[in-house]
């Protein structure tokens, strides 16, 4: 493990690797934004857009745990891989570590993808079959200037670091390995670059109930001993829940609200959030859910909806809803405990009959 | 504490680990090919018949070029010639073994060459997509838009006959599909997730090509290559037989069979064994490839 | 067997006795490489209009179980051994045809994934069409009708549009309902759900469940229901049965298996599974990976990774435990006391996470005795 | 779908263009001087430059590219050297020779192949599977010409039971399908021709059924109580747009690729026609026949999949 | 009616406007069937080699006071199958049909094929309606030999289809024995017979030929024995056999066709007389014979032994050693030449076994040859234009020597060098084109075969080719045919035949 370029756990904030202090944020997301065209006709042309990330700003402080929740296909996978620079973005900026990402000024791709590593929801296509894990995992020192054999031994480290006994499984192929396995591979192959931010898309939701345990143990260690920020990507409430310090909700390729985590889950402001909240199974048999929190499919992302996005859904839905888009207001500026809701109801003046009538303090 | 966290996690696998014996990919297609004895006795009839091709001048009892009048078209077993003599009386057998090296030629080596180039332009065309795709695959439909048969004659009928020429011929039929192939793959592997994590990691695209992507292309190409080998040598043994393949006297089974044409009524027997060399061969490479699909096909 | 329609077969049942019986069914695959032991002697019973939740790992023999029972796998390569009755048909031994007539009408199923469940070159319409009319002889005007009811009757929206829609047009949660509408086609008396809300978004997992478990009490069907959820199992389960390598160890009502579970595994799979823990704190996970189904060792077959192993948990499997209220747990630890199952655990109690080398040795003392 | 028709179809140009130049430079590349065939072993170099001038041969080859496409465009693909006949009809009845054999085989090759391939897949493993794998890949390794001579040798030679050349007493004029008389002289080609793409297509309906048999909708049907033999329909149903696929690239390959069987049986078809023109070097000919190959193929293409469109849901229409 | 069918080895049905290609073969089934020329070759016997004898013209002679001018008398009573009239304007229109540029029925295509023919008339007069006068540029005595090749098409027909020729090839028309019936074009020719012909001897025994083009030798094999054709040209050797045990008829004659090696003779080695003789003395001839089942006989020279102009020629028999003995003297060894063959071809009989066999006994004397196989047309393409055009040292060109022009004059006289003709080689002789020259302004029969008797033995003397064999030209017939005569020729009469039914 000695061999490895990570510092000891100690001191969070005094990691050397930082270059804008502790209270500069790991990573700001300023409004970005990605259409996928949609072509057809005679002529192949853009006849349409999936508006799969539009106009998303948050950011995420240091050492924290940033869950991203919200249904399927509303861009959550989308988003991670622009802010990975595997899909170019249409706009937006990102700040990394104070440092404008990718453009001249700022740092440069290859430092960011040091910085920033992300670890994939399939098991089965995030590793490639014909590599055995060990190469897999050595694969990313060795791009970036590591011998050989040096990038040998630190997969090896990493492997037992994410509990895998090397001598045993680094000569194994993926389809050797069980999910959990392999989702470890993959957790190790993301460490190997020694990141900052650690993006996690739905990197629990394929395994078991009992393995998923075994991983979450496993992320929230290396948090620790790595000084880790991690970007938890799910749908799954109750992991959200369990890992995370703040969470973000979208929805049809907006945040519908961000927050600390308790503050969400127990006071959710957005319609949506209580709605996806309340899907929660409960483990006891008498809490028995009677009816649908949510009633049918979000829409097209195509076409999403005027005004509000969920106003199709919403059981609180006015006129202002269908009209007028409501704000989330300016997160970049907020602080990490605030909490902020994109709906006409948590907004003075909105116009929404349940709207506060005074400011909130 | 973190340590025993990691110990106890690594706790099982080492006990009840499914495998006992570390397996390779090729080891996991070998466990499947041991078992198919009809895809394993064709590898041996292969390899039987490049052997005896290569050796030929070593095996072949009599020089396949020196007729002799006295003994034309001897039937099979005559005397020493095992196979007959033909037209020219010329041992067969020897024949045989001489035109198995330009008939495997023929049908290997353009399917070497077209797998490298066609696989070459397939994997750059379905890794960079968008126009370079447009560019390199509108141009193989162009090509595509002959049926092999009729490319081959064509080009063929214009290059004019000879070994070369033939091999050439043979190497631009087969480049367009096999291009395609490796395009389809390359774009399937493209969207795989292990590409997006090497991409992440800052590799140059060179390296993801070779280290990622060609890796995994390499199985379906190759496997579709070792189809082209029988079409190869059917192909090259028709243009020999229009007489716009190789050039005489070549031992070639195409041509082969096309001069004992003539001499069919004389010995059916003699004039069919290139035929049925062909054949024989073409089968072979057929089933191995079919067993070949079966045993990689199985999904990781 | 004569020729029985379903509809009166399950009026002329006496409600006493049990609608499913299974009894100690084992099924292997056996193929040249290996055999593997997929269900290694299950038996539960059903009664009518009970709703049975199977729960366990990915790879304990869920899916092979529900395949029996209609016996879906592959003959040549499957042995099936034990009893399976449904009604009064012995499912393993009616012939082809009536097992034809069966599937689908006394018996049917739900797959995990819509995507590849519903053949994609005919219309939703089409495909419900086609059970109604095997099983019903009904006219083809009769069988759109029924099939446009059917539509309404797991709320899918616009049903009309939607018959005539082909698999690939359809959401996940869409074509999930239009699988259980042909499962439902022709009132089948046992539904078997093979984790039909998993591939399922929380949101539409939920509408799926409350629908079905509606259906379920107004068509008064039997309904075997696998998942790895316990909370899935907690919504919609009477009784709970819990695998493991293929075989149930632990049995009972829901609310006994979820909220006093007896059998070490069952405990450990609740304890692990993320439900509002404190953040910070390490979820209690279990150890290892489950057994490999082709080489199963005699014994308990959570042995290598229970915390509260004994030295005869390697000799045989343990036999079954239960109580009055029919909770059933098969575990050397687990006793009866008074009316219920009760765990007794060692004084010492071993932690979940055992060092890895203790293990070792424990396990092969064990072994080495019982050889 | 009109729209999807529509693409398809202007997708077709740009390769149709890159046929007629292929066309055009293939045969440019050839050596031998199609000229010199019409000129008398005596003739003296004179005479050859004058006919060379009368076909338009002596101009720089991008110039009688642009003429030969003008003029092609219009459906005029000069005139054999050989014969001097127009080029667009020689081919035009020589294609009209091939298509109607290259179609009754492939679809005989086609409806024998679903069957076997079904047989096959239904007992898949067995002695049933065993014996159609082997005539399947007995088609695929057969060298035609070769098979073809022995057809000749066995039924015209030896039990005279067909004839071993030509078409029709008469000749492809007047030539009858529906007279047994006439239809004889197509019985062996049509055998010939089959042959390959009935072992294509059974292997491929084959592999592609046990792979449909395989998914997971096929435990649905079974789940839903039908028969083996209603199962079977649906995955045959399921096979269809790749079989059709198969049936059209089949069908073009045949009609390319008919050059051995046709010169075999001295079928006056477009191999043939193909093979005669490059013996003669007559580029007109060789030129037109390529072309005529090249684009029927093309087209073949473009309804294949306008067909497969219609036959499968899952193909994008808009 | 009795039907003849007849598989000839032409790749496509020859042109039949009056113009043939194909080779010879081409004059013989779409040549003499439809169309007479002013004399035509006598092929009623297979005993001697065929001769000219009147055809369109009665007779013919040299204008005594201008060695010039040939008076041509002609036939009378002669109509062209559409009856249009046969007279001294139908023969002149003819000429110029080749010949003026002008001429409205002027036709390149006809310049190529026939344009030899008429290169030496410098004009045709019309003398009176039965009579021409043709004046050549040169005294040409063997003038008449030409005029056997020329036929003479119905002008009235060219003139009804407005003088297109593919208007007038839907329905040719000529003065010969068949008359023109129907084509499918690639596939089959078909004649009808010509009631009215006016040489009632020559009128066909039977009421139709159906010409076929069959070149694959197997595939006429096969056609002949199941019965679709009754009469094919050149059986392959070893299917000869297979033919006489089905009851066919094997026809062999000899006739002017060698099947030889022309030399490149101007540069090494073979402007050495010596490699030249070398390679003479070392072929065994039997031996080739033999391969080919007896449908050949060994060649001494170009022509045979029935022609007028044979002579008494030195022989080059089979003696390897003085072949070896005469390269080692020469100095060339290994002798290094580079000989173009063809695959297939009009009386190129099996060339590739054939010059194998050659290859072998080459080399076994200290010869080392290379061979080169090339299609039919594009060895054509190097006769046509001449040995300095290529590299080769030799080709394997078959050529019919049926008239002393062709046989001698053309291929050995220096001004018959490429590009003017057929002197392939540059074979140079100054003698020889002396005597060449008395020859064509000798009238007199006899004296003048004595100048080509001398010039031919000159030329074998210099063993200016490689003499290898002469075709026997076989033919297999079915049982049901009877009556053929096959002639010393080229040529030959399919008229006596008759189909038994
Ligand atoms: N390459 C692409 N081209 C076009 N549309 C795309 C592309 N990638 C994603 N989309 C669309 O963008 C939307 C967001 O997709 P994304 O994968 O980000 O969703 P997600 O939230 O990750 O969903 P899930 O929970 O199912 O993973 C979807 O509607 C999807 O169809
Ligand atoms: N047809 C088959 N042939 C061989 N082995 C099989 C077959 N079907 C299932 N198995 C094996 O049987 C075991 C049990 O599989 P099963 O599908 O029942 O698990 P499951 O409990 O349904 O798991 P999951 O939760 O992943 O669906 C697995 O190890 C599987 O590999
Ligand atoms: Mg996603
Ligand atoms: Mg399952």
């Amino acid at each position: 493990m000695t061999q490895m370029a990570i510092s000891p756990p100690a001191a969070a904030s005094e990691d050397p690797r930082d270059r804008g202090g502790p209270a500069q944020p790991m990573l700001i997301v300023d409004g970005i934004r990605k259409y996928f065209p949609i072509r057809a006709g005679v002529l192949n042309r853009t006849v349409a857009e999936v508006k799969a990330v539009d106009d998303i700003s948050f950011y995420v402080v240091k050492g924290e745990t940033l869950g991203i929740v919200g249904e399927s296909g509303c861009g959550k996978s989308t988003l991670a891989r622009l802010l990975m620079h595997l899909i170019d973005r249409d706009d937006g900026h990102l700040i990394l570590d104070g440092d404008l990402v990718g453009e001249e000024t700022g740092v440069p791709l290859d430092g960011l993808r040091r910085a920033l590593q992300m670890v994939f929801q399939d098991s089965y296509s995030s590793l490639n079959p014909r590599l055995p894990i060990e190469q897999s995992i050595a694969y990313g020192p060795k791009v970036q200037g590591a011998s050989s054999k040096v990038a040998k031994a630190q997969a090896r480290a990493l492997m037992e670091k994410v509990g895998l006994k090397a001598n045993l499984f680094a000569q194994r192929y993926p389809h050797e390995l069980s999910g959990g396995q392999k989702q470890r591979v993959n957790i190790a192959r993301a460490l190997a670059l020694d990141p900052r931010l650690l993006i996690l898309d739905e990197a629990v939701s394929a395994l078991d109930k009992s393995v998923e345990a075994q991983v979450l143990n496993l992320l929230e260690d290396l948090k620790r001993q790595l000084n880790l920020t991690y970007i938890f990507i799910s749908h799954d409430l109750h992991v959200v829940r369990y890992i995370s310090d703040r969470v973000l909700v979208m929805y049809l390729g907006q945040v519908v609200e961000i927050g600390p985590v308790d503050k969400i889950y127990e006071d959710p402001q957005h319609p949506y959030t209580q709605a996806l909240l309340a899907c929660r199974l409960s483990m006891d048999p008498e809490e028995r859910v009677e009816a649908a929190p949510l009633a049918g499919d979000p829409p097209n992302p195509v076409n999403p909806p005027s005004g509000c996005r969920f106003h199709t859904r919403c059981p609180f839905m006015e006129d202002v809803c269908m009209s007028k888009a409501p704000s989330l207001g300016d997160v970049l500026r907020s602080s990490a405990q605030d909490h902020l809701a994109a709906c006409h109801m948590v907004h003075p003046g909105s116009g929404h009959s349940r709207a506060p009538l005074a400011v909130r303090a | 504490m973190t340590d025993a966290v990691a110990n106890s996690l690594a706790v099982a696998p080492s006990q009840s680990a499914p495998t006992a014996r570390v397996r390779s990919y090729w080891g996991g297609v070998w466990q499947r090919l041991r078992y198919d004895y009809v895809t394993l006795f064709c590898i041996a009839l292969i390899i039987l018949i490049v052997l005896s091709a290569v050796f030929a001048p070593w095996l072949a009892p009599f020089d396949p070029y020196k007729s002799s009048m006295a003994n034309r078209l001897r039937p099979i077993g005559y005397k020493q010639f095992l196979l007959g003599t033909d037209e020219q009386g010329r041992d067969m057998l020897s024949r045989l073994l001489y035109g198995g090296r330009v008939s495997l030629l023929m049908g290997i080596v353009p399917v070497i060459l077209a797998t490298v180039i066609g696989g070459l332009f397939g994997v750059v065309a379905g890794y960079y997509g968008r126009k370079v795709n447009m560019g390199i695959m509108r141009t193989m439909d162009i090509f595509f838009a002959f049926p092999s048969v009729l490319l081959a004659v064509a080009i063929s009928g214009s290059l004019g006959g000879g070994i070369t020429n033939q091999m050439l011929t043979l190497t631009v039929v087969l480049i367009p599909p096999i291009c395609r192939v490796a395009e389809t793959a390359t774009s399937q592997v493209r969207n795989m997730d292990f590409v997006d994590a090497a991409r992440a990691t800052g590799a140059s695209t060179t390296s993801i090509l070779f280290t990622h992507v060609l890796i995994n292309v390499m199985s379906p190409v190759l496997v579709y290559a070792s189809t082209l080998v029988s079409i190869s040598i059917i192909l090259a043994s028709g243009l020999s037989f229009l007489g716009l393949g190789v050039s005489p006297p070549t031992a070639d089974w195409g041509l082969m069979l096309s001069t004992l044409r003539q001499s069919i009524y004389v010995q059916p027997l003699v004039s069919a064994i290139p035929g049925v060399a062909i054949l024989v061969t073409s089968i072979a490479f057929n089933l191995v490839s079919d067993g070949l699909r079966q045993a990689m096909d199985v999904k990781a | 067997m004569n020729d029985m329609t379903p509809t009166n077969l399950s009026g002329s049942m006496p409600l006493a006795a049990p609608f499913v019986r299974v009894k100690d069914l084992r099924v292997r695959f056996v193929s040249r490489e290996a055999t593997v032991r997929a269900v290694n002697g299950v038996t539960f019973d059903l009664a009518r209009g009970e709703v049975l939740c199977v729960i366990g790992e990915s790879g304990s023999g869920k899916s092979v179980m529900m395949r029996s029972l209609l016996r879906l796998h592959p003959k040549k390569r499957t042995v099936i051994e034990g009893s399976m009755q449904v009604g009064e048909h012995d499912i393993g031994a009616v012939s082809d045809r009536v097992l034809s007539k069966l599937r689908g009408s006394t018996i049917s199923m739900i797959f995990q994934e819509p995507m590849t469940a519903l053949d994609p070159l005919y219309t939703i319409g089409d495909q419900i069409v086609e059970t109604v009319r095997r099983h019903e002889g009904l006219g083809r005007e009769a069988a759109w009708a029924r099939a446009l009811e059917l539509l309404e009757l797991v709320r899918v929206p616009s049903p009309e549009r939607r018959l005539k829609a082909y698999p690939h047009e359809l959401s996940g949660g869409l074509r999930q309902r239009a699988m259980i509408a042909v499962a439902l086609s022709c009132r089948p008396s046992l539904l078997l759900a093979d984790e039909p809300t998993t591939a399922l978004d929380a949101s539409v997992q939920i509408q799926v469940l409350v629908l079905l478990r509606k259906l379920q009490r107004e068509m008064e069907m039997s309904m075997i229901f696998v998942t790895h959820d316990l909370g899935v199992a907690a919504q919609i389960a009477d009784k709970v049965a819990v695998m493991y390598a293929g075989r149930i160890i632990e049995y009972g009502t829901v609310a006994d298996v979820l909220n006093r579970p007896q059998h070490p595994y069952t405990r450990a799979m609740l304890a692990s599974t993320v439900k509002d823990q404190e953040r910070g704190v390490q979820l209690e996970a279990i150890a290892g990976s489950p057994p490999d189904l082709r080489a199963l060792p005699d014994g308990c077959s959570f042995l290598p990774r229970c915390g509260y192993a004994k030295p005869e948990c390697a000799v045989a499997m343990p036999p079954e435990t239960v109580d009055a209220r029919g909770h059933m747990a098969r575990c050397y630890r687990v006793g009866v006391e008074g009316q219920r199952l009760a765990f007794s655990a060692p004084a010492i109690q071993p932690s979940v996470c055992t060092n890895a080398s203790q293990l070792a040795a424990a396990r092969a003392e064990m072994l080495g005795r019982q050889a | 779908m009109w729209l999807y028709a529509l693409r398809r179809i202007i997708l077709t140009i740009p390769i149709l263009f890159g046929v007629t130049v292929i066309c055009f430079a293939l045969v440019q590349i050839a050596p031998g001087d199609p000229i010199q065939n019409l000129l008398s072993p005596t003739a003296s170099q004179a005479d050859a430059e004058r006919l060379r001038a009368a076909y338009g041969l002596d101009k720089p080859l991008p110039v009688q590219y642009v003429i030969w496409l003008g003029k092609v465009l219009v459906g005029d693909m000069g005139m054999s050297i050989a014969n001097n006949t127009p080029v667009t009809g020689e081919v035009l009845r020589a294609f009209m020779n091939t298509i109607v054999i290259a179609m009754i085989a492939v679809v005989i090759a086609f409806v024998l192949s679903t069957i076997f391939g079904v047989a096959a897949a239904y007992r898949s493993g067995g002695l049933v599977d065993k014996a159609i794998t082997a005539v399947a890949v007995f088609g695929i390794s057969v060298p035609t010409f070769w098979l073809g001579v022995i057809l000749v040798i066995i039924f015209a030679v030896n039990l005279s039971w067909l004839p071993a050349t030509g078409m029709g007493a008469g000749g492809s004029k007047g030539f009858d399908y529906l007279s047994w008389s006439d239809f004889r002289f197509a019985v062996m080609p049509i055998i010939a021709l089959a042959l390959p793409p009935l072992g294509i297509m059974t292997r491929t309906t084959r592999s592609s059924l046990s792979e449909i048999l395989n998914q997971d909708f096929v435990q649905t049907l079974r789940a839903k109580g039908l028969t083996e033999t209603e199962v079977m329909i649906h995955a045959v149903r399921n096979i269809m747009p790749a079989a059709v696929a198969m049936l059209g690239l089949q069908l073009g390959y045949l009609i390319g690729g008919s050059v051995l069987v046709e010169t075999v049986f001295t079928w006056p078809g477009t191999g043939y026609l193909l093979n005669k023109a490059i013996l003669t070097r007559d580029i007109p000919l060789l030129q037109g026949t390529i072309l005529v190959l090249a684009t029927a193929f093309v087209l073949i293409n473009l309804v294949v999949d306008l067909a497969q469109s219609l036959i499968d849901p899952r193909i994008k229409r808009s | 009616e009795s039907v003849l069918r007849v598989a000839m080895t032409a790749a496509d049905i020859p042109d039949y406007t009056g113009a043939p290609d194909q080779g010879y073969e081409g004059y013989r089934f779409a040549g003499y069937t439809l169309y007479d020329a002013l004399a035509l070759w006598d092929l009623s016997s297979s005993d001697k080699a065929a001769d000219v004898v009147p055809g369109l013209a009665t007779s013919w002679e040299i204008d005594p006071q201008n060695n010039k001018r040939w008076i041509f008398n002609l036939r009378q009573g002669v109509t062209y199958h559409d009856g249009c009239p046969w007279n001294a304007d139908s023969a002149i229109w003819n000429f110029n049909r080749v010949m003026d540029p002008k001429a409205p029925q002027f036709n390149a295509r006809h310049v190529g094929q026939m344009g030899t023919y008429v290169v030496n008339i410098a004009s045709v007069d019309k003398l009176d309606d039965y009579k021409i006068a043709i004046n050549t540029k040169a005294p040409s005595s063997l003038f008449p030999y030409e005029m056997a090749m020329y036929y003479m098409i119905s002008n009235c027909a060219v003139t009804a289809a407005g003088n297109d020729y593919n208007v007038y090839m839907k329905k040719p028309s000529g003065t010969g024995p068949y008359k023109f019936d129907s084509v499918v074009p690639h596939e089959r020719l078909e004649l009808v017979k010509n009631d009215k012909y006016w040489n009632p001897a020559r009128i066909p025994k039977h009421d139709r030929l159906v010409l076929l083009p069959m070149p694959e030798a197997s595939t006429r094999a096969a056609a002949l024995l199941s019965g679709q054709v009754d009469f094919v040209e050149a059986p392959s050797p070893d299917t000869i056999p297979r033919l006489k045990d089905a009851g066919m008829q094997i026809i062999t004659v000899p006739y002017p066709h060698n099947w030889d090696y022309m030399l490149r003779v101007d540069t090494p080695p073979f402007n050495d007389i010596r490699v030249r003789q070398a390679a003479n003395y070392a072929m065994n001839r039997q031996d080739m014979v033999d391969m080919l089942q007896g449908v050949a006989v060994a060649a001494d020279q170009t022509l045979i032994d029935s022609q007028p102009w044979y002579g008494h020629p030195v022989k080059y028999d089979y003696d390897p050693d003085k072949a070896a003995a005469l390269l080692k003297e020469a100095n060339c060894s290994p002798c290094k030449i580079k000989v173009g063959i063809s695959t297939s071809g009009s009386g190129q009989m099996q060339p590739l076994p054939m010059n194998e066999l050659v290859k072998e006994q080459l080399e076994a004397v200290g010869f080392q040859v290379q061979l080169e196989p090339m299609d039919w047309n594009a060895l054509i393409g190097v006769f046509l234009s001449g040995a300095a055009k290529s590299d080769f040292n030799a080709i394997n060109f078959s050529m019919a020597p049926i008239d002393p022009v062709q046989g001698i004059l053309k291929k050995w006289m220096t001004e018959y060098q490429p590009p003017a003709c057929c002197n392939w080689g540059f074979y140079s002789n100054a003698k020889l084109d002396d005597l060449g020259k008395q020859a064509l302004a000798e009238f007199d029969p006899a004296k003048r075969n004595a100048l080509l008797t001398e010039m031919n033995e000159m030329a074998v003397a210099d063993a200016s080719e490689l003499y290898i064999v002469h075709d026997l030209n076989p033919r297999a017939l079915s049982p049901k045919l009877s009556g053929f005569v096959q002639a010393q020729s080229w040529f030959q009469d399919l008229t006596p035949i008759v189909v038994a039914p």
